[in-house]
Order: C-alpha cells, then structure tokens, then sequence
C-alpha cells in the first residue's frame, strides 16, 4: 500500500546494517529473513537493524524478529536496533525483544558497541 | 439533531488495508487533538485488533467494521467482525521467545481500556484512549 | 465469497472532516496502483463532492456517507447524503468571477463520469475515475 | 485538522509575497484576505502568493482568492501565483484564475516579473 517495503543492507566490518523502509508486516519480516539469511551464510555474527524509515509495525511482522534474534543467538552473535521511532520502542519493549537486543539512538552508537 | 461525533468505516480483508484505517484513525485523533505518540498508539492498537478479524475470524462477509466515537476526553475504537468468535477469556501472557499472541497484549497495553465481545457470530472489540 | 473490493467510510458533517476521508481515498487508490496526479484529483473531487454536503443537503442525520468501489480498471465513489436534494439538471457553466458554483464543474473536470442521483430523500454522487 | 492552516507574509520591494501553509478552505481563505487587506491599508499593490506549503484547496477556499484577485484589479494592482502543487494548478485553471494572475514556478520569478 503506501508504505512498500524496501529493505537495504551493507557490511561495515564485523557488522551487518539491515536498513528497512516502510511497514513491518509478516511480508516485510521475511524479507528481513532473506536479507539476514544471506549473510550468516556469509559467516556474519554480529547485525545492525536501522529502522529509520518504517513508522509502522504489526506483532506478525514482529514476531518474525524475535525468530531472527533467536537464530542470532544460536550462533553466539549479536543483534541491536537503532532510530526506533517512539511507537516502536515501545512495541518492542511489551513484547519483549528488549531483553534479547540492545537499542541504541544511532547506527553509529550500534556499530561503535563491542 | 445534534451531530454524530461518530466515524464509520468498513474494510475488506485485504492485505495492507489496515493502513487505510490507521489513516482514519490518525486523523480522527488528530481532530480530537491527541499528542503525537498516543496517535501512534491507538494506530498500532487498531493494527492489532484488525489483523486479528483479518487472520482469525473466519467471517464469510470478508469485512472488518471499524467505528472511532469521539467522546468529549476519549477517543473509543470499536472493530467488529461477523466471524465464528472465540474464547476470550482464555488470555496470554508474553513468554519469551513465543512466536506468536501478542496483538491481544498489545492492544491492552497500548490503550486505557479493551474489551471483547465475542459469540459464534462474530467479535467486537472495544478500545477506549484517553486524551490525558 | 470473494472478497468485497470495496471500503466504506462514514463521516459527520464537523469542519475538515473531508480531509479524514481524503487520506482513506488516498490509501485505496495506492492500493489500486493509480499515479500520483490521479490521487490527487480523486481527492479534489472527493472534498468537493463532500462539502457539497456539508453545505447544501440540510441532512438531519449530519452525516456524509462514502463508497470506494475498487473495480479492475477503475474506481468508483460514492458520495451520499440524507438531505433534501436539489435539481440536478440545472447546471452552471463557469462565468469569470463568479462566486460560487465551482464544485460540481471541478468534480466534472477531475474525475471520468459523475452521475447525480438526488430526490427529496437525499443525493447521491457517483464519480468514476479510470486509471489509465 | 492535520493541516492547521498559517499564513505567513513580507514586503518584498513593491511587492508583499503571502505564503500558506496546510488546507485553503473558507477560513483559510479568510485569512489571506485580513492579510491582504492589511497590505493594502499600507499601500501595497503588487502580491505574490506563495502556495508551496499547501498540498490541499477547497472551491469555496480558492472563490476567496478570486475575490482577491477582484480587488487587486480594482487597485490597479497585480497578483501571481508560485508554487502550485499539480492538482492545485490545474483546479485555478479549471476555475479560470489562470486568466487574471500570472502562475510562476518560483517566487524569485514572481517577484523577478514587472
Ligand atoms: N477477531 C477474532 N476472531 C476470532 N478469534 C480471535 C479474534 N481475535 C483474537 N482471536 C483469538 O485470540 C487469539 C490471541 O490473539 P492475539 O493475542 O492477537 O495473538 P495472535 O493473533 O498472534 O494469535 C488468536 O490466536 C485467536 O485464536
Ligand atoms: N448534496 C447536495 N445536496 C443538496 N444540494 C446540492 C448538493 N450538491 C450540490 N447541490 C446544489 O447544487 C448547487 C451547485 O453546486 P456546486 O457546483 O458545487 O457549487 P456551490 O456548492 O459552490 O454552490 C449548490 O449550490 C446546491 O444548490
């Protein structure tokens, strides 16, 4: 609809940044899947989600994340969040994810963090 | 006669068309001068209690009704489907790492107060945000 | 049953309302994959269609009831009111400088067909806009 | 609603350029023309309006501005127009404001214009 999802994603040595554009459905969250898959078949640990440009969420799209911070822990890396508009801080924080992945302000912020 | 505070709006069950009500929604709440983040609130609220009618109803009408009162201090958000209903006394509560039930907790957490109305011919859910 | 292609939206005769129902035209035409200046025109005559309403209809439900029909090549709205109707058959030509009395040649001009239906029990419009 | 309406407005040389901000409907419309008329209490003949912030009109919003229009004529005055959304664009020419107010792109144009 309005929001197509977009996602965009680059290595920034260890890292990964996943960027999403648009709502967060359970579309978008396999999307996001296909993006992560790609590069733990790459041997990438550690991973980055920017999520900038998404304004909105629903609990199927993120609960789709939650499978993907499990996967992440699986193979002892590391997922964070940054730029989380307030609606979805708050989302993830009901739902939980907060305690698997650190938030942080910036993309900087995320890949400065050991 | 005085005027319906009242905005009505039905939906098919199609993918994305909670948007469309999300859009309604923020409007209505804007005209009722809501801040910002409780707009946003009500929206993923509404998101909840949609894709639920969407996913779990089974409604053969294949429609979501969706009415926003605009009460003097809050704002009620009614969304009703003509489905096959369910138990609704039976309620999660968050586990970690479950895979799927949050929209009910959602909605209760992100509105002042959420009620169900459910029976064989369909669910009604009542949602109620206060302006502060 | 298929899918009912088609959104309702209600809304009370309360100043800018029209713009609530703007934002929901917005989204169904998205969704139907219209360009940009399409939408905008839709919205345009949408806006005119419904302070017509607002302003002339005399309604004692003060509501203003709207359809988006999502066909295949075209969408359909609908714009109903209970008031009191009016000849439609009389229709200006625009005169420089006059007034008032741009609303139905603007609805004209901006969508592909607009059809009145209006009796004593109230109007209807119904404007087609194809998306090319 | 959304678009709470403002106006804002300065001299420029022999011109006073009017910009809006949000929907133009009837109450919008009145409020161009209180700073219009205070204008041109002070003399001024010459007007842009600058349309850049407004995506919305109403007819009964765009009739006050033919009214405007009226009045600057009466003045031996001018009134152009700049940054019209496509849709507001072609809702004047249906309406036949094109006929009596020069559209420009920019209000550098507008205000460049004799
Ligand atoms: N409108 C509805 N119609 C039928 N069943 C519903 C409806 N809304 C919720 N339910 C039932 O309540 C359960 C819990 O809903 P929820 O907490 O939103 O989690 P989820 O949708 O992820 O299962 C659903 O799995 C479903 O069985
Ligand atoms: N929904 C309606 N109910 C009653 N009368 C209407 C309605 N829509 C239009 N009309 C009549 O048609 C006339 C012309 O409408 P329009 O071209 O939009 O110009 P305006 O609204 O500026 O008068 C109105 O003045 C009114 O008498």
């Amino acid at each position: 609809m309005s929001d197509a999802f977009r996602v965009h994603s680059r290595r920034d040595g260890q890292f990964a940044v996943i960027s999403t554009e648009g709502y967060i459905n359970n579309l978008a969250g396999d999307k996001i899947v296909e993006e992560f898959n790609t590069f733990v078949s790459q041997d990438v640990k550690h991973f980055v989600l920017n999520l900038e440009k998404t304004q909105l969420v629903n609990s199927i799209g993120v609960s789709i994340l939650i499978e993907v911070i499990e996967k992440v822990q699986e193979i002892g890396g590391t997922l964070s969040f940054c730029r989380l508009a307030p609606i979805i801080a708050k989302t993830f924080k009901i739902m939980g994810l907060t305690q698997y992945a650190t938030v942080f302000e910036t993309e900087e912020d995320a890949l400065a963090a050991k | 006669m005085t005027i319906p505070k009242k905005v009505c709006l039905q939906i098919p069950m199609l993918p994305d068309m909670e948007l469309a009500a999300t859009k309604t929604a923020e409007e209505v709440a804007r005209f009722m001068q809501f801040a910002t983040d409780s707009i946003d609130e009500i929206k993923m609220a509404l998101i909840e209690g949609i894709i639920n009618a969407f996913e779990h109803s089974k409604s053969s009408d294949k429609t979501v009704y969706i009415q926003f009162d605009m009460q003097d201090e809050e704002l009620e958000v009614t969304i009703q489907d003509y489905g096959t209903g369910f138990d609704a006394s039976q309620k999660n509560s968050i586990q970690l790492f479950q895979k799927r039930g949050y929209g009910r907790a959602l909605m209760e957490a992100l509105m002042d107060d959420v009620k169900y109305f459910t029976s064989p011919n369909g669910t009604k859910v009542v949602m109620k945000k206060r302006r502060h």
